[in-house]
């Protein structure tokens, strides 16, 4: 909506529709007062799938195979959730080959859905510019304007994906994790392969680390508007407090950096989160449960793994894990903004964590396969996904049918935070009778920055158009427009 | 079945004799049957169940039977259906679950000259209207509730 | 990407494309990321001009040919599709979802949609349990997840869950093969909407 | 030894005495498709996949269980063949739940292969979506209905082979589903000897190895033709 | 026995006949409208009147216009005192109405109760062969069948004619399979004749599965030996010993018939060792059906016999060749066994003198749906529908014939343009339809003819056996196509869709059941495009 029409001062309502360059449906309301200031603003997700259900019955060993098609931005890390859940439940010791192939799986999901996240769907607004022409601003945009960054980034996505085809065999939906371990050995050529080209990559990434710090300062502005605000941060963390993505314990701390808790046993999700719903939504609300609901909310992903881990554990991922905390003086970040920032450090360390797991000589034993019947009838997995913690969590019969499943995935936990940050966008740049077209593209970008996966959060396979919608004081809608 | 010198070929009468003996052929019944005529139990399930006939699940009280034969849905079987799985809340071949009344269809009781035809509890009776049924569900619900 | 007038002569007319996802988990489109760097020679052959990776809201007209990811599951995704039909020369069946309803129709054993909207939102919520039900916001499900093709006439299908790159690009290929003509022209198939240059 | 002597698509071939039609173009490099065939088992002619037409004959044959006649004159592959074979396969895509991407047979199902080289792309009809049960009972094997395409080789290859009968089918028309001992869980039935002939025979993902995943399921069919083979050829009894 | 016996029985049978004979229809239409109790009410009236020296009352077969049950006919002697007609049929009678029924018939007057106009076309335009006992025999008794020629013709095959002759008048007589597809029944039999077999069946097919036909249940309720006889004398022409009879479970009565039949026919020796002092040996069983009409088509049938699912297996081989237990099988319908014996009676040249130049004989049908006379008739082959349905049927009463369909589930409905068609298996067929076992349901302008084929699809949706994928899930897919349609929800391509699926069906299905289920939609699509093309919308629901 490039020219909104001139609104009697009572009362109007805007649609963004579609919120683009997300990864899911959804929509986004935006209630007014009568002096046109925005009072309220809803997140709307529109999708739903039901996998909690239709999963009942199904065997166990498919698990990873059909959860991993929640999503196809993230596949592996519902392959690795539903995987480790299966080894609860056959109650094995996974080989510690297929632990350490499972984790570079992960590491090769999080450069190739960072890089995703970074350059093709928000580098146009950092780049080209949160006001530029909505029709190029895009991946085929930057590729006219910046090619060379656009290629690096391209190549940088297309490493992380072939790091899974090396492993799986394909880039999406590899069903190789498996209950009890991993379904096929790593070869020395691919090896090599990947090993190539790790310096290219690694260059790419910090690089990229690079721009965005120079950026920084451009786009103060948005930092302080898009999602500032002090919440709970959570995600897994390594023995010693160290950088974790795919083992360890959970962690909760405050916007100050105190701990609220730490230690969690991932399988006790239940006893510290919950979940409420929305009319509204087709995306839940899980919330700290010490907390209340809507007060227990927290983040997750890059922003809050980075806001809660004591070091990331490799050389350069430390050095720019210390310059980001440092933007905060050392207290964990709150602006949702620099999801962006903490995305590239992941990034570099993901790239260098790779390395090291290359080298390691055991990555090429053919040790990587548990095998064992039923001997638990629960069992949890979690992982980190790229946008955050997941859990999957099973319930079968004793010959392993499926009776329960119970997802919480990344994108949900931030709910409550994506909420309230289009809220704080809205009422920072929605006043008065006209809205320019990048006024709303920074809403959507304030919703772009938590890389929101709503295919996953709903289980939903879609498109998220964002509608913006404004509504009265009084509640009913005044009006609704789809910009274009 | 000793009539039928446990002729494995004899299946079909053996459960015609069973299920008219014991009203339903449950698994007991037809394991016991599979080995006395020497024939593997998938083979006497698959027969069983193969037949409109034979039933596996016990039987209500009563039992409504509407013909859906050709000349009875011509003249108006469809509407007396509807009515009863209306009225009782049944579907075709279904039994209450108080035991009450089990309501199936025929494929043309060759009654067709008595068209639309109804059987109740084996009586047939020509033709029927959506009242006439209802009335006998009424007047069997009344019967029971005297017992 | 630049945008071309639309009502320019058809000999000097580049293809436009668009893709769209409906009930799908973005598997299928991030196959289409994976075709790399070959993207820079799809930007020479034909302009992009809508795609939930790039920033239109509204699907436009004249579009040649449109990749569909994913089955029709809500009244949104009903919606759209119909319009994208309306506005496409050659609608692309582009994955399993589209194709089949595949795993996105795994819910269509179970009666109504209501059964598993209950069990996600009510049975497993800690916090005032309810579905949600605010319309039209919170789009309806349709009581059956359908293939495309039930809903709307498509004119070639892609399949794979997701379909591999190559395929993606040879399909592109053809479909481009003779730039400047139109995809639709290519195809030989019009259907519902206006004339194609 | 005498042969038969036809043409199958124009081609003048020779087959063995009493060789099916099936055989006659197996053995001469013709494919015909087939789905409730396999070698070592007997033929039902019931998926209809094979049928050919025949000249002088109205109906058409399945090549399955067709003699090769002295003269008779083939067709395997017309576009009316063609045409018939890809809407059986949509039949059988339609009827129950076959979620390729999702099944343990991926890669390795008789019924994607027919399809894909059938050229079957699309269903055109209302997928029904029953609604089926998943059978693990059995300590190592595991039956899902919803793969079923009731070809019935488990069940001949059962009674055949092993000579258990484990397997047989329940109910009739598309209410029909493949059954163990009295409609038991597998795992119940007294009968199966475990031997897992029914799972190498299986066409589909239908009968599978406990434990498979997605697209592990492979199926040996070859060790049904070995024993059969050798039993026909008394190859340990000479 | 011996033939002489075979006269003694039939001369003692007559000699016991009264002057005034009661006959009550005791067949399974008029039994369900309280024909037990009407013949009960009429033996208790007797004695009471004192008049059983003057007057029998006989329990008879079908009396064919059912629709008008329960039938009670009188015969009295001509020349009484005021001259009553010989014979009267009253109609729907009461057991209270019995009284007055035997006291009318012992004074030979005409009792105040309705009666049936004995001229009218719908007796007088039959031709009865299969059914010339049918309703003057008492079923339950074989001296009464013997006393109207029976047995006479089994004696004539065993005592005078080799097998090759008995094949012979057969095949000269054009006698067609009255189950459907009209195949000759003499090339059947010589086929199975000449099978080297050491072992041979003689199947009936009695499973009467077509909606709307009720021929073979009222042939068997009302003269089982006629069809035991047929049996017997096709197996001496095939050289078979044992027969068995596949009947349908539905059909209590005529099972009780049948095995009270079998019973008196082995006792007097007319079933059994050594028949009438020939060496030819024949035993016949029945085999009870449990409710499936795929059991109709042959293979299936014989499975079902040897107690298997009745699912039908591909031919070539055919049962002449590979039938029961692997031997070879001759399998005929009641209809066509009922003809035999009448054929050696009376001659190839006078049973090939009735009908058409293809199609001799007579046909039963069952006439049925809104016509006014419903029952069962016969008439010659070649006769029109026209002559059927108007004459013998008498039309529908209000209302105009638009369709009528015959061949059950495999046949298919024909308009009345074309009303004019003679009965015969090559006119019906290239209408569309076919002629089936004899099912003849009379439809008017409120029938809906997309619904009417929908209804025959979903019967061959549920009768289907499963084995064969286009008939398991074709006829489910085109039940819903139907579906769609009537409930206005269908689209052109819908109806493309269907046109496609029906002609896949029809040509890749297993067995006829499948073959044959498209007809009825085809032969409606044929006459009634419009009615299906009034249905459609242009775009769909979509959900």
């Amino acid at each position: 909506m490039a020219n909104p029409k001139p609104e009697n001062s009572k009362a109007r309502t805007l649609t963004i529709d579609p919120v683009t360059r997300l990864e899911g449906h959804a929509k986004i309301t935006l209630h007014l007062d009568d002096k046109g200031r925005v009072a309220d603003a809803r997140f709307h997700v529109t999708e739903f799938r039901g996998f909690e259900k239709f999963c009942d019955g199904r065997p166990l060993w498919e698990m990873p195979g059909i959860t991993g098609r929640i999503c196809g931005i993230c596949p592996v890390s519902h392959l690795l959730a539903s995987a480790k859940a299966g080894d609860e439940i056959l109650a094995v010791a996974v080989p510690s080959a297929a632990t350490k192939l499972r984790r570079l799986m992960n590491l090769g999901q999080i450069v190739q859905s960072h890089a995703l996240s970074f350059f093709h769907l928000s580098a146009p607004d950092l780049l080209l510019g949160m006001d530029s022409e909505p029709a190029s601003r895009n991946v085929f945009g930057l590729m006219a304007a910046e090619p060379e960054l656009a290629r690096g980034g391209i190549r940088l996505r297309q490493f992380g994906q072939e790091i899974i085809e090396s492993l799986g065999g394909k880039k999406i939906h590899p069903c190789w994790a498996v209950p009890g371990g991993v379904r096929g050995q790593l070869v020395d050529a691919k090896r090599t392969a990947m090993q190539d080209r790790i310096p290219e990559a690694l260059r790419t990434a910090r690089e990229a680390l690079a721009l965005f710090q120079k950026l920084a300062s451009k786009f103060e502005e948005e930092a302080a508007a898009l999602g500032d605000f002090p919440s709970l941060f959570m995600g897994l963390v390594g023995e010693d407090g160290t950088w974790e993505h795919y083992d360890g314990t959970l962690r909760f701390v405050d916007a100050t950096g105190s701990l609220v808790a730490d230690g969690l046993d991932p399988r006790d999700y239940r006893s510290f989160i919950g979940e409420a719903t929305e009319s509204w939504s087709y995306l839940k609300f899980p919330y700290y449960r010490d907390h209340g609901y809507p007060d227990g909310m927290y983040r997750v992903g890059p922003l809050a793994r980075l806001n809660l881990c004591e070091r990331m554990g490799t050389p350069l991922a430390d050095e720019a894990w210390q310059q980001f905390r440092d933007t905060a003086g050392g207290k964990p970040v709150t602006s949702s903004f620099y999801y962006h920032y903490a995305r590239l450090v992941e990034m570099v360390g993901a790239i260098e964590r790779i390395e090291i797991l290359l080298d390691d000589p055991e990555i090429l034993s053919d040790q990587i396969r548990s095998n064992a019947g039923v001997n638990r009838l629960r069992g949890v997995g979690v992982s980190e996904a790229p946008r955050g913690t997941l859990f999957h969590d099973y319930t079968v019969d004793e010959h392993g049918l499926i009776e329960k499943t119970n997802m919480i995935i990344a994108t949900g936990q931030n709910n409550l935070a994506m909420n309230r940050t289009v809220l704080q966008a809205a009422q920072h740049y929605i006043t008065g009778n006209t809205i320019p077209e990048g006024l709303l593209n920074r809403i959507e970008a304030g919703v772009r920055a938590f890389d929101p996966c709503l295919s996953c959060s709903t289980h939903a396979f879609g498109q998220m158009p964002l509608q913006v919608a404004l509504y009265g004081p009084e509640g009913g809608k005044l009006d609704e427009r789809t910009r274009d | 079945m000793k009539k039928l010198r446990y002729q494995p070929d004899s299946l079909i009468e053996v459960l015609h004799s069973a299920q008219g003996l014991f009203g339903c052929l449950n698994n007991d019944l037809l394991l016991y049957v599979a080995h006395a005529l020497k024939l593997p139990p998938s083979r006497v399930y698959g027969v069983a169940t193969f037949y409109h006939f034979f039933t596996l699940e016990p039987r209500g009280r009563h039992t409504c039977t509407i013909c859906m034969g050709t000349a009875c849905y011509v003249k108006g079987a469809g509407a007396l259906l509807a009515a009863v799985e209306q009225e009782s809340g049944l579907k075709d071949g279904m039994s209450a679950e108080d035991g009450s009344l089990s309501l199936t269809t025929a494929r043309c009781l060759g009654s067709c000259g008595l068209a639309p035809a109804v059987v109740y509890d084996g009586e047939v009776a020509g033709h029927q209207g959506p009242e006439d049924v209802l009335n006998k569900l009424k007047e069997w619900e009344a019967d029971h509730g005297e017992e | 990407m630049s945008t071309q007038d639309p009502a320019a002569a058809p000999a000097a007319r580049r293809p436009r494309i668009a893709t769209v996802w409906l009930a799908g988990c973005s598997g299928c489109h991030m196959s289409f990321l994976d075709l790399d760097e070959w993207l820079f020679e799809l930007s020479k052959l034909a302009d992009v001009v809508y795609s939930p990776v790039a920033d239109v809201k509204e699907y436009p007209e004249n579009v040649d040919a449109v990749l569909v990811e994913g089955a029709v599951a809500n009244v949104d995704n009903l919606e759209l599709i119909r319009k994208v039909r309306a506005r496409t020369g050659a609608v692309i069946a582009f994955g399993d979802c589209a194709i089949t309803g595949n795993v996105t129709a795994l819910r269509n054993r179970f009666v109504t949609p209501e059964e598993l909207l209950r069990h996600a939102y009510v049975e497993e919520a800690d916090f005032q349990p309810q579905v949600p039900g605010d319309r039209p916001l919170v789009p309806e499900l349709l009581p059956k997840v359908l293939p495309v093709h039930q809903v709307v006439k498509v004119d070639a299908f892609l399949h794979g869950c997701p379909p591999p790159p190559h395929e993606i690009r040879s399909l592109l290929e053809t479909l481009l093969g003779t730039p400047g003509e139109g995809a639709a022209a290519k195809m030989g198939k019009e259907e519902n909407g206006e004339p194609k240059t | 030894m005498k042969v038969t002597t036809l043409k199958i698509n124009g081609q003048l071939v020779s087959a063995s005495p009493g060789a099916t039609v099936l055989e006659a173009a197996r053995e001469n490099g013709v494919e015909i498709p087939t789905l409730c065939e396999l070698e070592g088992i007997s033929n039902v002619g019931a998926c209809r996949l094979c049928l050919v037409e025949i000249a002088g004959s109205p109906r058409l044959q399945p090549a399955c269980v067709t003699e090769a006649a002295e003269e008779m004159e083939v067709q395997t592959d017309t576009e009316r063949l063609k045409r018939y074979r890809r809407m059986t396969l949509e039949l059988l895509f339609a009827e129950r739940n076959h979620v390729c991407p999702v099944c343990v047979a991926n890669g390795h199902c008789e019924l994607q292969n027919r399809a894909r080289e059938n050229g079957m792309d699309h269903v055109r009809f209302p997928y029904q979506h029953p609604d089926l049960p998943v059978d693990i009972t059995h300590d190592r094997f595991g039956v899902d209905h919803n793969r079923c395409i009731l070809c019935t080789r488990c069940v001949r290859v059962c009674d055949e082979v092993e000579g258990a009968h484990t397997w047989d089918l329940s109910g009739r028309g598309t209410q029909s589903i493949v059954i163990t001992d009295l409609n038991q869980p597998w795992g119940e039935a007294d009968t199966c000897t475990t031997c897992g002939k029914c799972v190498e025979a299986c066409p589909t993902g239908a009968i599978f190895r406990k434990g498979s995943t997605v697209c592990e399921m492979e199926h040996r069919r070859d060790r049904i033709r070995f024993i059969t083979d050798a039993r026909k050829k008394q190859e340990w009894n000479p | 026995m011996e033939k002489s016996e075979l006269e003694a029985i039939a001369d003692k049978e007559r000699r016991a006949r009264k002057p005034v004979c009661v006959s009550c229809c005791t067949a399974a239409g008029c039994l369900s409208a309280n024909g037990g109790e009407v013949l009960e009410g009429l033996r208790a009236a007797v004695p009471a009147d004192g008049a059983d020296e003057r007057i029998e009352v006989r329990a008879v077969g079908c009396m064919k216009l059912c629709s008008r049950g329960p039938l009670v006919r009188t015969q009295g002697p001509a020349g009484g005192t005021e001259k009553p007609p010989d014979e009267i049929l009253y109609e729907r009678v009461a057991p209270a109405d019995t009284g007055a029924l035997i006291r009318a018939a012992v004074n030979n007057v005409r009792a105040e109760h309705p009666a049936i106009d004995l001229s009218q076309p719908f007796f007088t335009r039959q031709k009865p062969i299969v059914l010339e006992n049918c309703g003057r025999i008492e079923p339950e008794r074989i001296e009464s069948y013997i006393e109207a020629n029976g047995y006479r013709a089994l004696h004539l095959a065993l005592r005078e004619k080799a097998p090759a002759e008995v094949v012979k008048e057969i095949t000269r007589s054009g006698l067609r399979g009255r189950g459907g597809a009209g195949f000759p029944a003499g090339v059947k039999w010589a086929l199975v004749a000449k099978s080297p077999s050491e072992r041979k069946y003689v199947v009936c097919n009695a499973d009467e599965g077509d909606p709307g036909a009720f021929m073979d249940r009222s042939i068997l309720e009302s003269d089982p030996h006629r069809v035991l006889e047929g049996m017997a004398i096709a197996a001496y022409a095939v050289g078979a010993s044992q027969g068995y009879i596949y009947i349908r479970g539905e059909y209590p009565l005529a099972i009780n018939r049948l095995q009270s039949a079998i019973r008196t026919a082995r006792r007097l020796g007319l079933l059994g060792g050594r028949i009438f002092d020939s060496p030819f040996d024949f035993n016949v069983d029945l085999r009870i059906g449990a409710g499936a009409f795929v059991c109709g088509e042959e293979t299936a049938l014989m499975a079902s016999i040897e107690g298997k699912r009745g699912s039908p297996s591909p031919r070539p081989p055919y049962p002449a060749e590979h039938g029961l237990w692997g031997h070879s099988t001759l399998i005929n319908n009641v209809e066509t066994l009922a003809n035999v014996a009448p054929i050696l009676l009376h001659g190839a040249d006078w049973f090939a003198s009735v009908g058409t130049e293809k199609s001799k004989g007579t046909k039963v049908f069952a006439l049925a749906g809104k016509i006014a006379n419903t029952g069962l008739i016969e008439v010659p082959m070649g006769i029109s529908l026209r002559e059927i349905v108007e004459d013998i049927g008498g039309g529908i009463p209000g209302g105009r014939v638009k369709a009528v369909q015959t061949g059950g589930p495999s046949g298919g409905c024909i308009p009345a343009e074309h009303l004019d068609t003679p009965v015969d298996y090559e006119s019906l067929a290239s209408l569309g339809s076919i002629m089936g076992s004899g099912g003849m349901i009379v439809m008017d302008e409120s029938n809906n003819m997309v619904d009417v084929a929908r209804f025959f699809m979903e019967f061959c949706m549920d009768e289907s056996c499963g084995k064969c994928i286009p008939c398991r899930a074709g006829t489910v897919q085109m039940h819903g196509l139907l579906k769609k349609i009537c409930d206005g929800e269908a689209t052109a391509d819908d109806l493309a869709l269907l046109e496609n699926l029906c002609d896949m069906v029809k040509h890749t299905s297993l067995c006829g059941l499948g073959q044959t289920s498209p007809n009825p939609v085809l032969s409606t699509l044929r006459f009634f495009r419009h009615e299906y093309e009034n249905l459609l919308v242009a775009e769909a629901i979509g959900t």
